[in-house]
């Protein structure tokens, strides 16, 4: 394998001393104890399996988590997609989740207003409600200008659903449906 | 080998094998590296004249680094008029005196190339480091200890691959490890786990250079000639840094890469010369010294 | 220091979301931005020792090094009898030549770039001050001059005092020094250099504490002693950068280390002289003559052996006479030429010499920074990284073939100078160079 | 490869087996790099080039003949009245130039009947039958396979396609006689019974203004080649968004309801259950079960509530009334007829058509609701003036994938279970969770109401359960509604061949039937198999596949007329006569006892109409449709028209210029360049990159991805940016009607100006990645490529025309503070309805020469 250092230097490391002093350092004294007792962090971790949520090739991810928190996302070597690989937005899918801007709180702009204010999870909920069944209301109708039954609101409108899940979509389509509101659409059409 | 630091006689020799024919240029490999040793962004930098490579070059906190090479053939001009040039709504558009004016290469190919710390069998960085951070594992790769390097600085320009580097805020060196800490559990490298086309295979350093030199004679064989292996299989003599634990198979010269045609580790290839000429010169000096002294105090 | 300012972009993410968080009441989870750690990997440590890595299989076995590409693809040919050669020739035919083929563009960078700042180089001049001073005091010993010898001794500790400091501070992790003295190993000429920086401290150190206590002759056994460390000291800081991958460096293997002595052996004899010549040593005293003289030549030589190296370079020297280590060895020239041109005006004042003693010094100093500054050139230019290389296959070849009939590369660069001068002179010092090469590599 | 690495890991091992691989796309991007061959095209003129490829494979008589005449409709005879565009200049028989519509009844087979339309309006599930062939009477029809009867259809695509030769390939699109011959060649030579050709593209091939055209003629092309239906052939859409394929089965769309039956549509007579069957059901074909399903959804929906008595609920259900799409919806926004709008994760004020004219919409609601993982421009495209901006903006942090169950479609039918890995942070929730709550409150507002247009509210079956403290409804509960019960049992139903009409069964989706087989989540199953065995790269027990867990629809193609494979290295599915079944890798796709020699009596109903060597059972025929009578609304056969945006006039039909019947919203903010305009002299196409994600905020916010491509910028070739002064890393200004955008220049020769016939022409390609706003400090913001396009659509899916657009650059960054460029306040009255959008004008297209 060396044989192509100069031939000085290794004639000179077979000697029984001076060799000895050529390899110092380079031997068992340099590894330090953290070094001998590595190992990987997911050693012992639970894992989840996973999807990737970006694009719609669909490859199977490993998830692997500490107490609650992702340690590791990576490729599912058994799914017969990608086998364990993942593209570059796969592989930064944890980033993803712990990304630097992750919203955690509701964020509420008041109309004209510059700023935006925090807001609790149930007075959101309520008041969002409450816009939706006012614009139900507000724009009811029964027969189109031709007198064409239509039952349903063009009061509100709905976008988005292609990185939703099939359960999310569906109680979606199913509740707008009910309430008569039909301008529901998603990325399918761009 | 004696410069083994770790020792678990089971290992053996790891490494990479980078197939740039197969590579896409997708990056997942530099985005695995950094998701797994939990590498920081190098700042987002718009390079110019550098294709699609904005990361430019491996440093302390990029450890797989992908390479774009647009290489173009130039070819005859359209002898055409333009639409909506000519005479234009622009006035002086003239879009065929441009042509003309200047050619329009041809596209020829895209190379992509995933370079990574080539883990020299005489690493250039290990010899010089003083502290003993940088060491051989049991996989024969080099890795920098994080709780050993005091951040001399000296291995970054040992390395004649231009690998190692210092990070500018934290001081320490670092390079890629071969994820010697997924080693040690067995697991792949995650930038070999994550390769969509498996253009980085790791493996028993053995068997991928047989396969890498299976590879070689099967381009061959579909008529790229050009395709021939950086850093494996050579004669004694003309291996580069004494074979590389990490290889490529490339299909343009090494110089298109940013990856020199020779190199050795220069603590090895240097060393031993400018301590003999330095000792030399020295001794030459004390003894000049003394003479002067004896000759100006005997006057 | 060579650190940049403030934390890092990460840390301040960190920092500020750790802010944003505060005093919010839980939200359960921790939502630390994951933006990554410099400087090493993350945390080397099983979760729980011991145990294996779930859903992944163990020993390799999900590493797929035949995985995608099986024998139903054409990936891989079975490799005939000739295999070896024919992959060799391959790569030769890519690689192997001494110039780089026409039209392919040296596509950098190569190689990374020193990222010492002022604390080495000007740790290499008082190193080489404390060197020189080693030598004087050896040489001053054994012409008798005790009293010089002394002084010298403690011009040695006092240069080498802060040679250590200045080292720590250019770490990376300045408190992590001591872990240059946790191996031995002499293939890291900074290793090396480390230890003969600490012997040589404390050998210098305990003469000067002999001499302190009069123990002149136990002083004079260390002084010796540390002359001889000294022949270490100042030529390795040569050596190392001569073992790294930087072309003007490298290049300068033969020359490195001898110009850096004499650049310590100059600056060593200046230093005494002038330092003498404050302590009342009168003009004319055979040791002032002798340090006159001493300075002279080592500039001399060092300014001949300087311009030799740079001829011989060729194209790679350009970055000798560019930019900032362009400036700086302009400056070291100049001085060390004023230097020597007052050195002849053979002592009309006595002011005269202690300037030239002094030019010596400053130029001695620039030359320092000027070969790191030139280092950090050079390896930034990617030509000259990228032909370094092709021309090391050409030293093999020729060693190979034991042909030393070499091309003359450096005449094409001064067409206008008396080419044929120096093309016989670059071929002299080529052939020298080859030879001794040949020498060393035999063995 | 360059949107979908991982899918390109097939692609590599197909190329390292053999297989050659072209590209076709404008600009060199990494596919270019590792195919074969890059075939540059003009942006937009995909119809010339796939129907040169068509009349090269007729002239030459290259096409799998076994496979045409059996499997497809080429041996059909069509009605005499059919006439083409080589007879009509352009257009087929039935066109209105008035209204830009097709009267479609001449397209029809001689002897066949498409459903009468009702009155002026498409009757309630007309689109839907079309595209099925539902109604049809198939009984009646003729054929002739010796393909020489001139009004066989054979025959009438090889005189519509006479025309489009190499010459005008090169012509039109850029591409010379020599390399499109070797595109033809490479084709034929790996098409046939030992071989298969594949033809993939990312969806946006599909954003044209004959987007539904471009595709059909590819798969024209496969048919032709005999390449749909088995192995290693196939049309596959690269699809972009982890689950778009999932909420099209499950419609978040205003057209569809899940299991793609259409949505009511409003008609003169009060439309019921039973006529919405009728004329959405078929007598032949797969479709005959219609009812089975519609009954199932209503009974999923609205449980005890939906009886035969009431038609199960459907009178109650909305019925919808013209374009209801994203488009015009935020047209009506921008008009300020829009209250609110509810965004979860998408991101319209950087990925819609005229981003610009979105986010002023946005700006003209009451309210608006969004929900993602980080603040996103259309949140906060209040900031660039809120004093003039009334809009209450709700921002609600969702959860990610890892903090919630559920399972995406992906672009392969596959249903794959996503286990839950930690809970989401703070107050940030899954869809679920939103919806859920949302639905309970809306339902308590209503519970009492006695008002009839309140039933469908009052009577909501919504049985969800709910988990730990952050009342999370249980998932696997609504995908278990989503599968379907036995209402007398109580039992989870196998399979939609199980639901039946009587309101005794129920099932969300009933495509998604059998999802939950056998009480087992069967998009959970994790066992990838064997993939060395043969046929084991079908992985029939990873996750499941719609409908049935099939993985190859009409696999039966991939058997010859007898049901034997049509050859030993392309077997799939197969007739196994001892067991007197269809057997192979993967599930049949047919009725998996029925002979491969049975014959269809004329009088047959339901699936007994469709013989035994009709593969194609969703058609009424059970042929697959190289012309299409019915179900398109521009033409039975793709003809080549430019891009509404074209520099150039059409070759082939000179009289037209554009899709006569693409429909356009005519706007003073959403101009479109005219016909012969010099002011845009240079062809514009968008496209995606590796390293982002769609409109960014999955991408420019996270510096790991936002490092590897963190500025906006255009590819130019090196000719037009030495004529404009742009140089390489250097600013540019890219101007169209709607926007003035900046840029950094990539001036490389991976963009090429392309040699058309006689002339020059120079394109510009870009990313629309970039937006304005960005959530981290790390990451990176731009001008968005989207502001530059109009709002457009191809007649049949409303999708925008955003692949070829004209543009000017210039260098330099731009002038103006925001990129609009023409704001169009002044004047933002349209001439028409927003749901009714305007077919484009004839005259705007005239004289163009």
């Amino acid at each position: 394998m060396g044989s192509s250092r100069p031939r000085i230097f290794e004639g000179l490391r077979e000697l029984p001393v001076v060799g000895r002093a050529l390899d110092w350092g380079m031997g068992a004294s340099a590894a330090s104890a953290e070094t001998k007792k590595a190992g990987s962090r997911i050693a012992g971790l639970k894992v989840t399996e996973s999807v990737c949520p970006y694009c719609a090739v669909g490859c199977g991810q490993l998830v692997y988590t500490r107490d609650g928190e992702l340690v590791d996302v990576e490729g599912n070597p058994r799914s017969p997609i990608n086998q364990g690989t993942l593209c570059p937005k796969g592989a930064a899918s944890r980033q993803l989740v712990q990304q630097p801007g992750r919203l955690t709180k509701i964020k509420y702009r008041r109309p004209y207003a510059t700023e935006w204010e925090e807001l609790d999870l149930e007075t959101a909920m309520d008041m969002i409600a409450e816009r939706m069944i006012a614009a139900r209301e507000d724009h009811w109708e029964e027969r189109d200008e031709q007198g064409w039954k239509v039952d349903r609101t063009r009061g509100f409108a709905h976008l988005g659903g292609a990185t939703l899940d099939n359960e999310e979509n569906y109680l979606l389509k199913k509740l707008y449906t009910a309430m008569g509101a039909i301008q529901i659409e998603n990325q399918a059409r761009i | 080998m004696t410069e083994i630091a770790i020792d678990r006689p089971e290992s053996r020799r790891m490494g990479f094998f980078t197939d740039t024919t197969v590579c896409i240029g997708c990056k997942a490999c530099e985005v695995a590296c950094k998701q797994w040793n939990d590498l920081p962004a190098d700042g987002a930098v718009f390079r110019k004249t550098s294709s699609y490579d904005h990361t430019g070059s491996l440093s302390a906190s990029t450890w797989r680094h992908v390479r774009f090479v647009e290489q173009t053939e130039p070819v005859p001009l359209p002898d055409l008029p333009a639409y909506g040039g000519g005479n234009g709504g622009h006035g002086e558009v003239d879009l065929v005196a441009a042509a003309e004016a200047h050619g329009v290469p041809q596209m020829d190919r895209w190379l992509f190339m995933s370079d990574v710390c080539k883990h020299c069998t005489n690493a250039g960085c290990l010899d010089a480091c003083p502290t003993g951070a940088l060491i051989r594992t049991e996989f024969e790769t080099v890795i920098v200890q994080p709780d050993v390097c005091n951040g001399c600085g000296y291995c970054v320009p040992s390395c004649p691959f231009g690998v190692i580097n210092r990070d500018p805020y934290d001081g320490r060196a670092a390079k890629c490890t071969l994820c010697y800490d997924r080693l040690e559990d067995g697991l792949e490298p995650a930038c070999a786990k994550s390769c969509p086309t498996d253009s980085i295979l790791f493996g028993p350093y053995d068997e991928l250079v047989e396969t890498a030199k299976g590879r070689v004679l099967a381009l061959h064989e579909r008529g790229v000639t050009d395709a021939y292996l950086y850093g494996a299989g050579d004669e004694p003599g003309e291996q580069l840094a004494g074979e590389l634990g990490a290889f490529f198979l490339l299909t343009a010269p090494p110089e298109r890469f940013g990856l020199p045609a020779q190199a050795e580790s220069p603590a090895q290839e240097n060393g031993p010369v400018a301590t003999a000429a330095g000792l030399a010169a020295a001794a030459l000096g004390l003894a000049a010294a003394v003479g002067a002294f004896a000759r100006a105090h005997r006057r | 220091m060579s650190h940049a300012s403030g934390p890092p972009p990460e840390d301040r993410i960190r920092e500020d979301h750790r802010r944003a968080v505060e005093g919010a009441p839980d939200g359960g989870r921790d939502t630390t931005p994951a933006v990554g750690r410099r400087g090493g990997p993350a945390l080397w440590r099983r979760a729980v020792e011991g145990s294996p890595v779930a859903l992944a299989r163990q020993a390799f076995k999900d590493a797929r090094w035949s995985y995608l590409y099986k024998d139903d693809t054409s990936y891989r040919v079975r490799n005939g009898a000739d295999a070896n050669e024919r992959i060799q020739a391959a790569a030769r035919r890519m690689r192997g030549s001494t110039e780089i083929p026409e039209g392919v563009d040296a596509n950098g960078p190569f190689i990374n770039a020193p990222v010492w700042t002022w604390e080495v180089p000007a740790y290499f001049f008082l190193g080489g001050v404390a060197t020189g001073s080693s030598f004087v005091a050896l040489a001053a010993d054994l012409a008798g001059d005790e009293r010089s010898a002394a002084i010298a001794r403690k011009v040695t500790i006092a240069a080498i005092g802060p040679g250590a400091p200045l080292l720590v501070l250019d770490l990376g992790r300045p408190a992590r020094f001591l872990n240059m003295m946790r191996i031995f190993k002499p293939r890291s000429a900074m290793n090396a250099g480390a230890w003969c920086l600490m012997a040589f401290s404390t050998a210098g150190g305990a003469a000067v504490a002999a001499d302190v206590l009069g123990r002149r002759r136990v002083a004079k056994v260390l002084g010796a002693q540390t002359a001889l460390l000294g022949t270490y000291l100042g030529s390795y800081t040569g050596v190392l950068l001569a073992s790294t991958a930087v072309p003007i460096w490298a290049r300068s293997r033969l020359f490195l280390p001898p110009i850096f002595v004499c650049t310590a052996v100059a600056t060593g004899a200046a230093t005494n002289r002038l330092v003498l010549a404050a302590t009342g040593m009168p003009s004319g005293h055979p040791t002032r003559d002798a340090l006159g003289t001493i300075e002279t030549v080592a500039m001399g030589a060092e300014l001949a052996l300087s311009s030799f190296n740079e001829k011989r370079l060729g194209q790679l020297a350009d970055v000798l006479e560019h930019g900032r280590a362009g400036r700086l060895f302009e400056f070291a020239r100049w001085a060390v030429r004023a230097g020597l041109m007052l050195r002849f005006t053979r002592g009309r004042f006595a002011w005269e010499h202690h300037v030239a003693s002094g030019l010596y010094l400053a130029g001695g100093l620039a030359f320092r920074f000027a070969w790191i500054e030139a280092g950090k050139a050079s390896a930034g230019d990617d030509e000259a990284v990228a032909r370094m290389a092709r021309g090391k296959a050409t030293v093999k070849d020729r060693l190979r073939d034991g042909r030393t009939t070499a091309r003359v590369r450096t005449s094409a660069r001064h067409p206008g100078r008396d080419a044929r001068a120096a093309r016989v002179y670059a071929d002299a010092v080529r052939r020298l160079s080859l030879a001794i090469e040949g020498v060393l590599r035999r063995g | 490869m360059e949107a979908h690495p991982v899918g390109s890991r097939w692609a590599m091992k197909a190329r390292e087996r053999g297989a050659k691989i072209i590209h076709v796309d404008p600009h060199y991007s990494r596919t270019s790099a590792i195919s074969d061959m890059h075939v540059p095209i003009r942006a937009g003129s995909d119809i010339a080039f796939l129907g040169g490829l068509i009349r090269h494979i007729i002239e030459t008589e290259s096409y799998f003949r076994e496979y045409v005449v059996n499997y497809t409709n080429a041996a059909t005879i069509v009605n005499a009245d059919y006439q083409g565009p080589e007879e009509l200049e352009g257009v087929f028989s039935g066109f209105d130039s008035g209204s830009g519509t097709y009267d479609r009844s001449s397209w029809m087979y001689e002897g066949g009947e498409v459903a009468s339309a009702a009155g002026q309006r498409e009757h309630s599930t007309q689109a839907f039958s079309d595209r099925t062939g539902a109604g049809m009477m198939t009984g009646n029809v003729r054929s002739d396979e010796t393909l020489s009867d001139p009004r066989c259809i054979f025959q009438i695509m090889k005189r519509h396609y006479a025309r489009y030769t190499p010459e005008m390939v090169e012509r039109i699109c850029g591409i010379s006689e020599e390399q499109f011959l070797r595109v033809a060649e490479t084709l034929i030579a790996n098409s046939g019974r030992e071989r298969t050709t594949m033809l993939a593209y990312a969806v946006g091939w599909t954003q044209h203004s004959s987007g539904v055209q471009m595709i059909r003629a590819g798969s024209i092309v496969q048919l032709l080649l005999g390449n749909i239906g088995r192995p290693g052939g196939g049309i596959m859409a690269m699809r972009g968004h982890a689950s778009i394929q999932g909420s099209s089965d499950i419609p978040t769309l205003y057209e569809i309801l899940p299991g793609y039956l259409p949505m009511p549509r409003a008609n003169d007579d009060d439309l019921t259950l039973a006529g919405y069957v009728s004329g959405g059901g078929s007598q032949r074909g797969w479709w005959s079960h219609f009812d089975n399903y519609i009954v199932s959804l209503l009974k999923a929906w609205f449980g005890d509530a939906a009886t035969p008595e009431n038609g199960f609920g459907f009178p109650w259900l909305p019925k919808i009334s013209g374009n209801h799409s994203h488009y015009p919806t935020m047209l009506r926004a921008f008009e300020g007829k829009l209250d609110g709008l509810l965004v979860m994760g998408q991101n319209p004020a950087v990925g819609s058509a005229n981003a610009g004219l979105q986010r002023r919409a946005l700006g003209a609601m009451k309210w608006l609701v969004v929900r993602d993982l980080a603040e996103v421009e259309t949140a906060n495209f209040w900031t660039e003036a809120p004093e003039d901006i009334g809009t209450e903006v709700f921002l609600m942090p969702a959860a990610s994938h890892v903090e919630k169950e559920g399972h995406f479609t992906n672009t392969q039918r596959l249903l794959q279970w996503r286990d839950k890995a930690v809970d989401p942070p703070g107050d940030a929730r899954s869809e679920l969770h939103f919806t859920h709550h949302i639905a309970k409150r809306v339902m308590a507002h209503y519970e009492d109401s006695e008002d009839p247009k309140d039933w469908p509210l009052v009577n909501l079956h919504w049985p969800y359960s709910e988990h730990g403290s952050e009342q999370e409804p249980v998932v696997e509960e609504v995908l278990k509604e989503i599968n379907g019960y036995d209402l007398e049992t109580g039992e989870l139903v196998p399979g939609f061949a199980q639901l039946k009409a009587d309101g005794t069964t129920s099932s969300g989706c009933w495509i998604y039937s059998g999802c939950f087989a056998d009480g087992v989540n069967q998009t959970r199953r994790r066992d990838p198999g064997d993939l060395d065995a043969p046929g084991g790269s079908v992985s029939p027990e990873w996750g499941w596949a719609w409908p049935a867990n099939r993985r190859i629809l009409y696999n039966r193609a991939s058997a010859d007329p007898d049901g034997k494979p049509w050859s030993e290295r392309k077997k799939y599915v197969w007739w196994d006569e001892e067991r007197e079944q269809w057997t192979g890798y993967d599930v049949p796709d047919f009725p998996v006892g029925k002979r491969p020699d049975y014959t269809a009596p004329d009088d047959a109903e339901g699936m007994d109409a469709i013989s035994g060597d009709d593969p194609f059972i969703m058609m009424a025929d059970g042929r697959a449709w190289l012309y299409s009578p019915s179900g398109l609304l521009d033409g039975p056969l793709p003809a080549h028209y430019e891009p509404y945006e074209s520099p150039v006039p059409n070759h082939l039909y000179p009289k037209m210029g554009a899709n006569p019947a693409a429909i356009t919203w005519t706007h003073a903010a959403n101009p479109i360049v005219p016909p012969g305009d010099d002011e845009y002299p240079i062809i514009a196409s968008t496209f995606r990159l590796t390293e982002h994600h769609t409109a960014g905020p999955m991408s420019r916010n996270l510096p790991w991805l936002s490092e590897l491509q963190p500025e906006m910028f255009v590819e130019i070739d090196p000719q037009l940016a030495a004529e404009r002064g742009i140089e390489d890393g250097e600013w540019m200004t890219v101007v169209s009607p709607r926007a003035e955008i900046e840029a950094r220049a990539k001036v490389t020769s991976r963009v090429q100006p392309l040699r058309m016939g006689d002339r020059v022409m120079h394109q510009v390609c870009m990313p629309w990645h970039w937006g304005a706003y960005t959530s981290s400090p790390q990451g990176v913001t731009g001008d968005a490529a989207n502001d530059l396009i109009a709002i457009s659509g191809d007649p049949n899916v409303s999708i925008q025309e955003s692949k070829a657009f004209r543009c000017d650059v210039r260098a330099g960054r731009r002038d103006r503070a925001t990129t609009e460029r023409q704001a169009g306040t002044q004047d933002v009255e349209s001439d028409h309805p927003p749901e009714e959008p305007k077919k484009l004008s004839q005259t705007d297209q005239a004289d163009f020469r």
